[in-house]
């Protein structure tokens, strides 16, 4: 958009806020192995070849991890949970980047890749309870590699960013996965993470999830040109894929992570997707998307466009899908009882990790707190 | 006389309203504050009627946030930058403390910085981390900076106001735990300075200084304190930097007593600096240290542990008894 | 460079820091008008009608901003400065860039814009306070439209596009001149501000003059692609330029300023050129550079090079430059006098522009100072 | 025993030169800090015999620069920051606060950041804007971080290994303008431990506290004050975070005074805090209010001032004279 400088109306819009953030129309650059209607498409240059079990397992990752997070959401609204970042919607590009991983690859999540957490292996527990507010992540970020939770927005990318640049010191052949959202890419620091990853060539790819919003910010308020383009400029390739289709997201981000543990750099990938849902349990998506919006994306729900290949295909039968609705069942009663019993931390807990080695200031205040805390009959354990 | 009864998130957006309406140059800015009305809904409505130019939703960055504000007051605009969690000011913390807090020594005068950073801070709403610090003491030391802290409806009808119209750069910090704290507000009274304390409840055993969050937990601690027959000298100290601390200091030289609170960690908190300050001018009144009542010197701990870790009703209580058995 | 995974070897190079950085061979996508060898020549997009008057006049500024840097540099080596950032080599990309300014336009500029602070009608000795410490420059920014110099790298690329923001919403025909190194265009306010001006469309014009080095650390380390390209990323025209040629800065510069002003929004220049001298007096950068490197680049000198242009087109005759020659001994010895004689601030002058309105604090700070000063017998000034 | 005499910027080079001996997982990043050797040369010819892979020319970033540290320290190296002028570590401001300082309490444990952030600080060498800064308060003020400050070279030479050495981050202070300055290093000693203050001439008038640049100025003033009969106890404070205080405390009931020195602006900078605890801890010794030498709550002022604006021998006796006529 081209402001007037002659009247300060139309200076600022939120560009394209009025209109509709409708799926890339075909024929666009973006790369889709599967059609919305569950189709398998070729694509020239990322080729995939799956077997039917795979295929099965990318849906029952899909799918149990949105069962997932509607158990997640569910609990917050019963008090059980402080906020909850829902991915629906999202399910094929954390689905399909978290299982592009190799086992030694190293991946650097925001606040909503429980997707991918899950992919890691992740308890879903130790996401649960960050949401509860008992610690900020439960999980071994070593053991996992699957680096904690990042809150602030973009910082993740350049601590990726530096790990990759010690896979390199190491000699190692493993890549790392960031990811971000689109609101991330106004940034600073996102776009530092890029001119290092350039400049040492380090074996990072970062993965956009461009699900349309910044909270109730659209795209276009961040970048008027898509941003897979933004690469370019830094000097490194980037591509936008379908983010609703969990083969092309697979195809893409294994080809972007064996060329950066070859030694070729990093990529940027714009999984273009949509936030089906809120923000947040906290968000009211009413006042600023249009509801229409929402119905056009639907129509390109991750979920049921693998569902209708694996059915049509004969890849998949009745039974198949019954057992995964089981299997989801179970997970979701595991999660709600799980969170619901979840012991609160021991008070003293928020002393205990500030330093490898504590301070004798510190230790003080920790004795302080335990006999004050003691005054009032409270058994704070030591 | 219009009074009305108004939460502190009503009563800032009226204030904006009014700051607006009586000042073309007033510009809003920030992170879904367009829109949506902000995550608070401190800035609800303002842009259907004020138009997207004056209430302007930013791309995510808050550098790019103070940093075009310094701009946009070269130019003769009054921003006024919203941070959407305390947590995520420090982003901007180069143009605030490097930019904002200098343009006007830098240039002599000749450029002001009309800027105001409202910043919703303090803990005790359930978040997750980042959503719940007290960054004050950061923008204390910075100088250049003022920064105010308003702890009712009515201070912060006006504050906003007083702080918008001011010519110098103010961290404006809003209680995000009190936002929906009601209180009657005349809406055509005459507002005190902005960089005033203010006596809130009187007393003569111990004076207790808060600002902010803990002006509440502080008046608790006074009406908890008078059932056991103590008697409590409460202030709001309203503005955190400059500190007013003469009326403050008359009350210490007659209690000899006194206890800060804030929600900060305690080293190099407020409380650090306003101990120094009335213990040099208060020596020989002096019938205890200044106890300092205030966050542990750790991260801000996972929600579960927020009330452990944030200054209460009791450990204002326990410090009050402290400096009387000193 | 890519980097082998295999050995920490390669891994850190500062790509490209030992090949010496030459001038953009003739046929890269550089725009240029005046050949080093000072022949007009014709560019597809870029072209500049400019009489007689006006190149003698480019060719008066850059001599007499010459030598006001030689100098500066003088008398910071008498201990006159406390520093001096020479621009040696930049004084085409500065005046060109300078005078493609309209009056009601305004610049925002590094610590070594002193060309533009010429062309802005600022007074050296204004400039020369600075550098000497009694101030942090002594120009009035309002009335010359020339913001006080910005040491914090980058800093001011923000201000600029706030800067424009306002320019827009006052609905000015006016443009904004944002001037940055190579070596800013790292940081993340920098790009922030490209964000910012491509998202709100304002009339910011980012003038980078890429003289090949920050400090020490050579382009490669900053960017692998030329930076011109770093603007399609954000969505807007980049262009490089030979800062060598005053008339190509002129003409792209004024171009980009323009399109600014009719709301086309901003542009990126990357004007290609050379710091001869050192960073700053402090460096040394036989340390760090060849000697062959400078070799180069002084067949590439933006001064010979008009002259030459002027000379033999009969331009300008040896009186002119004899004239020209006369300004600067003149101009130079007003710069000596002026700073050598100029007069320390008041003490009291630090606390009294910290606010607009000043503390009653910091009053007594002021008062508590004059008085202790008073009690060494000390007579300053209230 | 091999005693070396050294400055403090020869005595840094050397002490990183054996950390990177000592540990291969130690990696230097900062601007110019390869090639060129940093622009006070601390790393002098470090990249020449480690390589471009252990002493890395970085872009022109802080945030960059502190932020890569972390991802290379949950990769298991050690890296060491070199931020060129304190003025320009507020770019880096979010990745120290929010990341550095916390990525050990929120991985409970699991990611400890061995980074130390080293900065040139301080005034006093004639620079232009940004470049004689004392930041040290905004980190001392952080939970989670860590605090040096060195004073000779001594301490230069072992607190830089023990600082890399530490498995939690560390801002390691510089003063740039003692970096010149020569002592005996003997570098076969056992060195103290890294957080411990040190007392640095015995007196029994009043107690002095400094670190950085100012412990010279105040050995000066108590050379001086010796002169005029008056004894001071002068302490090198190595450690702003943790403050060793104890040894401190142990002092001021046996002097009864004290003094703060430090060049950072007054408000809130350490001697704030430093007040705050010994006046709680030896409130019935103290025969005078803690006293604070720092710089003024202003910028820091254009370089023809900042012998007016920096604490000098003269201010430290003056207030001495005001502690004993309390
Ligand atoms: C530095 C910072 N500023 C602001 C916020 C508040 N915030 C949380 S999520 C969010 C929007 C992020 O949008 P995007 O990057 O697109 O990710 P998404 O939530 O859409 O997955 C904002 C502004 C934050 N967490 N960090
Ligand atoms: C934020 C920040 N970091 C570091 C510095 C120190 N410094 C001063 S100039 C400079 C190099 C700048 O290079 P470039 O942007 O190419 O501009 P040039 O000096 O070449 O004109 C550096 C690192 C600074 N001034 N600001
Ligand atoms: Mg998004
Ligand atoms: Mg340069």
């Amino acid at each position: 958009m081209t402001a007037s400088p002659r009247t300060t109306e139309v200076v600022d819009p939120v560009p394209g806020a009025a209109a509709p953030h409708l799926p890339p129309a075909s024929g666009q650059c973006t790369v889709q192995l599967l059609t919305p209607e569950g189709d398998r498409v070729e694509h020239p240059e990322y080729s995939l070849d799956i077997d039917a079990d795979e295929l099965r397992g990318l849906y029952r990752d899909m799918a149990l991890v949105r069962r997932w997070d509607a158990e997640a959401t569910a609990l917050q609204r019963q008090g059980e949970l402080g906020i909850w970042a829902s991915l629906l919607g999202q399910e094929a590009a954390q689905v399909g980047a978290g299982r592009a991983l190799a086992e030694s690859d190293t991946a650097f999540p925001t606040y909503r890749e429980h997707g991918v957490a899950w992919t890691r292996g992740v308890d879903p527990l130790h996401v649960m309870s960050l949401y509860r507010g008992v610690d900020n992540g439960g999980w071994d970020p070593v053991a996992t590699r699957f680096s904690p939770y990042t809150i602030v927005i973009g910082a993740q990318c350049l601590h990726a960013t530096g790990y990759a640049m010690g896979v390199q010191r190491d000699g190692a052949e493993q890549a790392v996965l960031a990811f971000l959202g689109d609101g991330a890419t106004s940034q600073g620091e996102v776009n530092e993470a890029m001119i290092w990853a350039a400049s040492f060539s380090a074996p990072v790819v970062f993965f956009c999830q461009n699900n349309q919003y910044a909270i109730s910010v659209p795209l276009e308020r961040q970048s008027r040109v898509p941003l897979y383009q933004r690469a370019a400029g830094f000097g490194f390739p980037g591509v936008r894929v379908d983010g609703n289709d969990v083969l092309a997201v697979l195809a893409v981000t294994r080809a972007a992570l064996q060329a950066a543990r070859e030694g070729q750099g990093p990529t940027f990938i714009e999984a273009f997707t949509y936030r089906m849902g809120a923000h947040t349990t906290s968000d009211d998506p009413t006042r600023y998307r249009l509801a229409s919006e929402l119905e056009e994306w639907k129509l390109r729900d991750p979920i049921a466009r693998l569902k209708a290949h694996l059915s049509r295909g004969g890849l998949a039968d009745a039974a198949f899908f019954d057992v995964v609705e089981a299997e989801a069942d179970e997970l979701a009663a595991r999660i709600r009882s799980g969170t619901v019993g979840m012991p609160d931390p021991a008070p003293t807990e928020m002393f205990d990790h500030v330093h490898a080695e504590q301070t004798p200031y510190l230790a003080a205040q920790r004795e302080d707190f335990v006999a004050y805390s003691a005054s009032f009959g409270e058994g704070v354990e030591r | 006389m219009s009074t009305e009864t108004l939460t502190i998130a009503r009563a800032l957006n009226l204030g904006l309203r009014k700051a607006m309406e009586d000042d073309a140059k007033v510009v809003l800015m920030g992170e879904d504050i367009g829109r949506l009305g902000g995550v608070f809904r401190i800035t609800d409505g303002l842009q259907k009627d004020f138009g997207e130019a004056r209430v302007v939703d930013t791309p995510l960055a808050e550098a790019g946030i103070v940093g075009t504000a310094v701009g946009l007051a070269m130019r003769g605009y009054r921003p006024v930058c919203e941070i959407q969690f305390d947590g995520f000011v420090f982003p901007a913390c180069n143009q605030i403390v490097t930019q904002v807090a200098r343009m006007h020594a830098r240039s002599k005068g000749r450029l002001p910085m009309p800027i105001v950073i409202r910043i919703p801070f303090g803990g005790g709403i359930g978040a997750v981390e980042h959503h719940s610090e007290s960054p004050e003491a950061y923008f204390a030391h910075t100088a250049g900076l003022k920064v105010v802290a308003v702890s009712n409806p009515a201070d912060a009808y006006w504050g906003i106001q007083q702080a918008i119209a001011s010519p110098d750069p103010i961290v404006f910090l809003e209680p995000k735990r009190r936002y929906w704290e009601k209180a009657d507000v005349d809406l055509d009274a005459i507002p005190g300075p902005l960089f005033a304390s203010r006596v809130v409840r009187g007393g003569d055993d111990v004076t207790v200084l808060a600002y902010g969050p803990m002006v509440k937990t502080a008046l608790q601690a006074a009406e908890a304190a008078a059932g056991e027959g103590r008697s409590l000298e409460v202030f709001d100290l309203r503005s955190v930097s400059p500190l007013d601390l003469d009326p403050v200091m008359a009350s210490v030289r007659r209690t000899g007593r006194c206890v800060v609170v804030h929600e900060a960690p305690t080293s190099l908190g407020l409380g650090a600096e306003i101990a120094a300050r009335i213990t040099e001018s208060c020596f020989h009144s002096l019938e205890a240290p200044v106890l300092r009542v205030g966050g542990y010197d750790t991260p801000y701990p996972p929600s579960k542990l927020e009330e452990e870790y944030l200054p209460d009703l009791d450990r204002v209580l326990d410090a009050v008894d402290r400096a009387m058995e000193f």
